[in-house]
């Protein structure tokens, strides 16, 4: 680095991002480290290396993750195609209803699929009545099943805006050296998004390692890393403090080396593409038609059973946890608003400032990673990627612990369940604004300031524009999965600052699923109603491509 | 394969490019469509390709109507205007991307990707991404993409645009000589009329979507048929004059007061027409030359050239004209000079207004 | 200042005590929601400053294990509560005893009668068909598999375990019942009694005849509860006839105390009719970690491997 | 502001692109860049205006030192060789840009931006895109955006690579005036040795990453001091000869057997020398004439140029040298014929070899 770098913002702006991290993301996780060494007994690797259990939890946990993130890619990549490159009847409903499978409590997922295609499921007494067994679904056709039809939601944001911004004379040149459309898509285009795909493939891998609400529920015989880590931390009975700590650190080791890979890859793909020469999405008509959009429609309703459950169970009349089906009340709905209206207001409040906070520190932040590097960055790009391998319930004990008092005393405040809720969500957006980018030549950026714009205000008058779709996906998926977060903010709420998901857990784990299903469906509604407003009232082009 | 099309209309939106275009390429013809910044060429091209749907009127190669064949089955080759390289592969796959497309394999393809991008220059190149080119690298490699794979119908959009004259001529020579040995029938964009004039069979001058002259070089050069192609094409002076049949091919007219004698090109009988005079064939003296018509002028500008200078001259009555002189002391004329413009009745043709 | 109570409680049970404290207290209280290991971490993670001031409730064995962030309170309603359920020094508080039972989905059987024992489930057609939390993962569990290998011989254990699939969600037990999805359960008698409360007809509730378990719940006070003496106060309300009433009212919990009559609030057999295993908890906490390897090396049923 | 550049070294990596290259462009002045492909023209523009970082050396500002000065703070304005158009803006906003970021605001930007569009023929595009540009259209929306803001220096890489000739001069001509207007001090790059020749007040001519020779454009074409840059400007015939001096100014040369005096340009005493001939100063006649030098050849082949056409023809053993006739009848030999070439001893320049 010479002397005029430091005439920029960007080393100082480093800085800056590179403190706020340490402070908030590295200082608690100290205290999750420190508690590993100071632990009892054995050295947690060789009780470990002991258990054959614990190990055969990290090849589950790994296959597991694989697996889900390889079905992912190939339900979300294709319909984002569809969703980015056709215009087809209902187009917006098949592009912005998955995102409701991010906030649909997986307790209610998991029971929905066990509803369908479990030991006493529709499918499976149907196909029982003609001699058909089909595998059970709890173990990994349960787990597969069900977690490929919701993360595929994080494959499907993240790849859509990359594909609107391809270059398409890219695709013709292909054609035009003899390969048919389908070819040339997958020999020219996948190379240029590959890094949007890989960046959400990767959140993928990190959400099924950390998942636990559905492998508890359909693990049965499987076991996997996050249900033992839980088991040694917070599991009723013996709790085993070191034991836990090996395997947190276990999980963050697979993480962080996914995401050195995930870097690796990225940093060979770092293509320029020529700016502005999206295709625009063309009609789809005719048989062609039809199938398209009824495929797409078909995966997106799949993933969308829950919904059903959630939506019939919140007008369903239920006395304790018994559900009187066929019997209709609107007494469910009435206490979300009438009795109990405040975990709806702290959603939107807490929710919708850490949006904001963790949007454009992300978008700042991958724009430094990728445009401006320096000694620092590659610091900030992996800190900033720790949360991706904390658990929640890791992140919130971090959190409790170090701002209990001390420099920064946070407990107790809305403060912390933001700060938590930025620390969980903010690797979502760095991987989408680093993604999008890595595709936007510089020699852009250089146009604006040979006219005289500054180094930051060429970020916001030019690159921001051009990141838009990118930041617009980022946000969605960040306010979407803020708004559904449980298990950070479960440790760090305090009295009178419940939100939603915190309140439908509550009725969940009562038991009460009609008054969990009436708050389900006011948080598919928070969420989705500032979506659909951004994208019909301001038009914001999710799929832009100008 | 011949390229024929008949009443090709190409709309953007509501905004119609290209209207009721009509044009025959025989096969293994070099064709060079040539025309203003914004005309449709581009446009032309990619619905050739296959690229811009036609939405009226219809294409065919070779007989067969490929008006609704999609592109990667017309075996055309294409350079584009801005390259269009994959980013992600190297130069070397870059190149041979057509090559396995059609199922090639094995050492015979790194051989053909060398010697292709030996042709053009490039053989030094071969693992470095695009990127890390400079602009006329770049374009040398989109030339290279598109010869290797000898296609039917090779579509070229400027693709020279962006190499220094001794390059451009030596990479001329290697498309010529690929295109005549494969037989390769060719459309060939360029803003560079010498480039046309020099490579082509056949060239059509387009303006404003249509194709206003289809002809051999020197018919588009010596012979333009409108004012539009003379101007266009090697920048010629044009003044409107009365006109005065003599004897026969030669007409009288009258410019800044004198009456001179010039070729009859209007085609029928008319009282006025357009004069048109190409710099290069005025010649600039001192005095009148004896046995030579004659314009007297004043010098109110030059331009050095190198080869040679180009002149702004000012005749009685505010007429300017443009006159080019070649040879040793081509610069010899200070403006202000009074001078006489001297030229041959051959090569001053009178057309339809 | 309000007091704030950390509960496991289910929120029909949380409203109905914070309107018993907000009664005999008049106090407002604060709630905070979590599975037992969750708050007490939280409890941990906040030592230096305390946010909450009672923890209610979990087994004794889970809270242990965090006895110093907790402080010993002697409640005066304590003097209801029969001593074998009271700790050392009153460490924590019983707070309600829960019974080991059957849950049982009758539409699942198949037309096979009901099992009225353990023994009965021990029969190889009950494979793959009861669920039961992880002893490794859940109290229940770990009280429900150490007490059957006490109480029935080694190879009618070894059968039923043979028998069991294991779930590490403990609330996928009764749920998994009641969905049909198994036929038999082995969970807590107030999450099998929620059903049978709720109306679902299918279900019923097994008492196994050759005796089943109980197991205690405390409250605690966390210790340098911000709310101080209102902290306790709130403990004595929790602890008070009124509150275990209305407890077993609507959560159907099973008082501590002794001088309530179950069947005249809820349709549930009196403690004394029903045959309990007695188990030693010290021992069991004790040879927790041998007797889960032995159980985990036990062939069990379930999904694939 | 005059740029003044000392010893500049410019790396890509490990890969050095510019070395030691020095160079003075008086305030005011037109400088032109010309060089082959990938010689490093676009680089050295990227340094002047602050992109690409010098590894050594200094670059200064009208004495001030900017080596270490952030670009936009440099009062450059800048044309890049693939445009950089701002996607998501529409022309109008593109070209508003600049003077946007210095604070301007009101109906002002808007009719200055108009009339920069106006004056490179865009004034009906305004609420576009780029997409929906051709490829000539955003060349020039490039243009006007950098022109707009008449910066201090203006550094313009192939601005008009991609229009046709018409347009060229006319938008050259625009060039000039406003760079002249605001007394701005320009760096051109060009493949276009004519436009180097007609436009520029200095041509530097470059070569693997150094300044080879610079100099007025007269300078550059007739007396280029290396067999490179005789040959890259003007494409001159080159061949090296023995040297024998003659009269003061003159030395006698034999090529192709034949004894011939030249211009004696060697710039010190040698005994032999590149003799440097361009095709423009060879005529061909059929027969010798009298009281010129002339040497017998051969027509190879012939192209016909339009206002020219160019010969290539064969000497006595072998010699290969280019020549081009203007005029009536230009394109009258044909190949095979025997011819006589003359040219005047000084059209012909010998230099070091
Ligand atoms: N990013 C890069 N990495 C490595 N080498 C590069 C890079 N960019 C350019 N080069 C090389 O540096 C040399 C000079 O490139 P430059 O773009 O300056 O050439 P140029 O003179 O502008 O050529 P052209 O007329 O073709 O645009 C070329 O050989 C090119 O291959
Ligand atoms: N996507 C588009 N939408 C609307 N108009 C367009 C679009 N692309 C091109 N045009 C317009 O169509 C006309 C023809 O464009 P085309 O690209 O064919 O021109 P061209 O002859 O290739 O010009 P150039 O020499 O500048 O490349 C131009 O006026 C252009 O502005
Ligand atoms: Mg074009
Ligand atoms: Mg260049």
């Amino acid at each position: 680095m010479n002397h005029s770098a430091f005439r920029t913002p960007w080393p100082w702006l480093s800085a800056l991002a590179l403190a706020l991290l340490g402070v908030f993301v590295l200082y608690p996780l100290l205290y999750i480290f420190t508690a590993s060494f100071v632990g009892e007994g054995r050295s947690g690797w060789l009780q470990l290396l002991a258990d054959r259990q614990s190990l055969s939890a990290i090849g589950n946990t790994l296959l597991l993750a694989t697996v889900v993130t390889l079905f992912s890619t190939l339900i979300g990549v294709p319909l984002a195609y569809v969703s980015a490159r056709y215009r087809f009847r209902g187009k917006l409903f098949i592009t912005l209803l998955p995102l409701i499978t991010l906030v649909i409590p997986e307790v209610v997922t998991a029971q929905t699929w066990l509803m369908i295609l479990g030991n006493n499921g529709v499918i499976t007494r149907f196909l029982k009545g003609y001699g058909i067994f089909i595998p059970s679904f709890y173990g990994w056709f349960g787990l597969i099943t069900s977690m490929s039809f919701i993360y595929y939601t994080y494959v499907y944001i993240g790849t859509v805006a990359a594909i609107g911004k391809f270059d398409a004379q890219l695709e013709e040149a292909a054609q035009s050296l003899g390969t048919a459309p389908a070819r040339s898509r997958i020999h020219v285009m996948l190379p240029v998004i590959r890094p949007a795909i890989l960046a959400s493939a990767l959140l993928v891998f990190t959400m099924v390692i950390g998942n636990f609400a559905i492998s508890t529920i359909l693990g049965h015989n499987v076991r996997l890393l996050s249900v033992a880590i839980y088991q040694a931390a917070v599991a009723e009975g013996a709790s085993n403090l070191t034991m836990q700590s090996t395997l947190a650190s276990i999980s963050v080791l697979i993480v962080m080396a996914v995401l050195f890979l995930n870097r690796r890859v990225i940093a060979r793909g770092r293509y320029e593409i020529v700016q502005g020469r999206g295709a625009r999405p063309q009609p789809l008509r005719g048989a062609q038609g039809v199938l398209v959009s009824g495929a797409a429609g078909i995966v997106v309703a799949i993933s969308l059973l829950p919904l059903v459950t959630i939506a019939v169970g919140a007008f369903t009349v239920s006395r304790g946890p018994v559900m009187r089906w066929g019997e209709w009340t609107l007494d469910n709905m009435a206490r979300v608003f009438i009795t109990a209206p405040g975990p709806l207001v702290n959603s939107i409040l807490y929710a919708g400032i850490a949006t904001v906070i963790s949007v454009a520190f992300s978008t700042l932040v991958s724009y430094l990673v990728v445009k401006k590097p320096n000694l620092m960055t590659p610091l900030i790009d992996y800190v900033s990627a720790i949360p991706l391998a904390l658990s929640g319930t890791v992140l919130g004990v971090g959190l409790l612990a170090s701002f209990n008092g001390g420099f920064l005393a946070l407990t107790g405040t809305s403060t912390i369940i933001v700060l938590a809720y930025v620390i969980r969500r903010m690797p979502f957006g760095m991987r989408n604004g680093q993604a999008i980018l890595h595709n936007i030549p510089n020699s852009i950026e250089e146009a604006s300031i040979s006219l005289g714009s500054p180094p930051f205000r060429t970020f916001l008058r030019v690159v921001l524009p051009m990141m838009l779709p990118a930041v617009a996906s980022a946000a969605i998926l960040t306010w979407t999965t803020t708004v559904s977060e449980l298990s950070a903010s479960l440790l760090v709420y305090s009295g009178g600052r419940e939100t939603l998901p915190i309140q439908i857990f509550r009725l969940i784990d009562s038991g009460l699923m009609a008054y969990a299903s009436a708050y389900g469906l006011v948080l598919v509604a928070v969420i989705l109603v500032p979506v659909v407003v951004a994208t019909t009232l301001f038009k914001v082009d999710l799929f832009a491509s100008k | 394969m011949g390229i024929a099309i008949s009443n090709l209309s190409v709309k953007y939106g509501a905004e119609t490019v290209i209207s009721g275009l009509s044009l025959d390429v025989p096969e293994g013809c070099f064709f060079t469509l040539l025309g203003p910044s914004g005309c449709g060429k581009t446009t032309l091209l990619r619905t050739i390709a296959g690229f811009a749907p036609a939405s009226g009127g219809q294409i065919r190669f070779g007989g067969r109507d490929v008006t609704e064949l999609p592109p990667h089955k017309r075996a055309i080759g294409m350079v584009f205007q801005d390259y269009a390289l994959f980013p992600d592969k190297t130069v070397a796959d870059n190149v041979a991307y057509g090559l396995r497309a059609r199922g090639e394999k094995g050492p015979g393809v790194e051989q053909k990707v060398k010697a292709a991008l030996e042709r053009v220059g490039l053989g030094h190149v071969l693992s470095r991404h695009p990127a890390a080119l400079s602009g006329g690298q770049r374009q040398r490699v989109a030339l290279a993409r598109a010869l290797v794979i000898k296609p039917a119908v090779l579509l070229m959009d400027e693709p020279l645009s962006n190499l220094d004259a001794k390059l451009r001529v030596q990479i001329r020579e290697t498309i010529i000589e690929l295109q005549r040995e494969a037989n390769i029938t060719t459309v060939f964009v360029t803003h560079d009329q010498e480039e046309a004039l020099s490579m082509s069979d056949l060239i059509g001058v387009m303006n404003k979507g249509k194709v206003e002259q289809l002809g051999s070089p020197q018919q588009i050069y010596a012979t333009p048929r409108t004012g539009y192609v003379a101007d266009f094409v090697g920048a010629a002076n044009r003044t409107e004059v009365p006109v005065r049949p003599t004897a026969s091919g030669l007409v009288e007219v009258e410019v800044a007061g004198t009456r001179l004698v010039a070729t009859d090109a209007l085609e029928g009988p008319a009282d006025k027409g357009l004069l048109v005079l190409r710099p290069e064939d005025l010649a600039i003296s001192a005095a009148p030359v004896a046995g030579r018509q004659s314009l007297p002028a004043t010098v109110r500008s030059r331009q050095y050239l190198g080869s040679r200078t180009s002149y702004s001259v000012e005749c009685a009555g505010g007429l300017v004209l443009n006159a080019e002189m070649h040879g040793a002391g081509h610069d010899a004329f200070q403006p202000g000079t009074a001078i006489h413009l001297g030229f041959d009745p051959a090569a001053a043709r009178v057309i339809r207004a | 200042a309000d007091p704030v109570i950390y509960t496991t409680n289910p929120v029909p049970a949380v409203e109905a005590a914070q309107a018993v404290i907000k009664d005999k207290a008049g106090l407002t209280t604060g709630i905070i929601t979590g599975g037992s290991g969750v708050l007490l971490r939280r409890i941990e993670a906040e030592k230096a400053a305390p946010q909450g001031d009672v923890f209610w409730s979990s087994s004794a064995n889970t809270m242990g294990a965090f006895k110093d962030v907790l402080e010993p309170y002697s409640s005066p309603e304590l003097s209801a509560v029969p001593a074998d359920l009271r700790v050392a020094d009153d460490y924590f508080q019983p707070a309600n005893l829960h019974v080991v039972t059957v849950m049982v989905n009758t539409d699942q059987l198949d037309g096979a009668p009901a099992p009225a024992d353990w023994k009965d489930l021990a029969d190889p057609a009950w494979k793959g068909r009861i669920i039961l939390p992880d002893p490794a993962n859940s109290s229940t569990g770990y009280t429900i598999v150490w007490g059957l290998s006490k109480l029935l011989d080694a190879e009618t254990y070894k059968a039923l375990v043979a028998n069991l699939v294991v779930s590490s969600s403990s609330s996928a037990v009764p749920k998994g019942v009641a969905m049909g999805e198994y036929a038999a359960g082995i969970t807590f008698e107030t999450n099998s009694y929620s059903y049978v409360d709720g109306g679902q007809t299918e279900i019923s509730i097994v008492y196994p005849s050759s005796g089943t378990f109980t197991t205690p719940e405390y409250s605690a006070l966390v210790k340098g509860a911000p709310a101080g003496d209102d902290a306790r106060k709130a403990i004595d309300a929790l602890l008070s006839k009124d509150s275990q009433i209305e407890l077993l009212k609507v959560a159907f919990r099973r008082p501590s105390r002794t001088d309530i009559k179950v069947s005249d609030y809820v349709k549930l057999p009196e403690l004394s009719s029903i045959k309990i295993f007695k188990i030693d908890e010290d021992e069991a906490a004790k040879s927790r970690d041998a007797f889960l390897a032995e159980w985990a090396a036990l062939p069990k049923a379930g999904s694939s491997e």
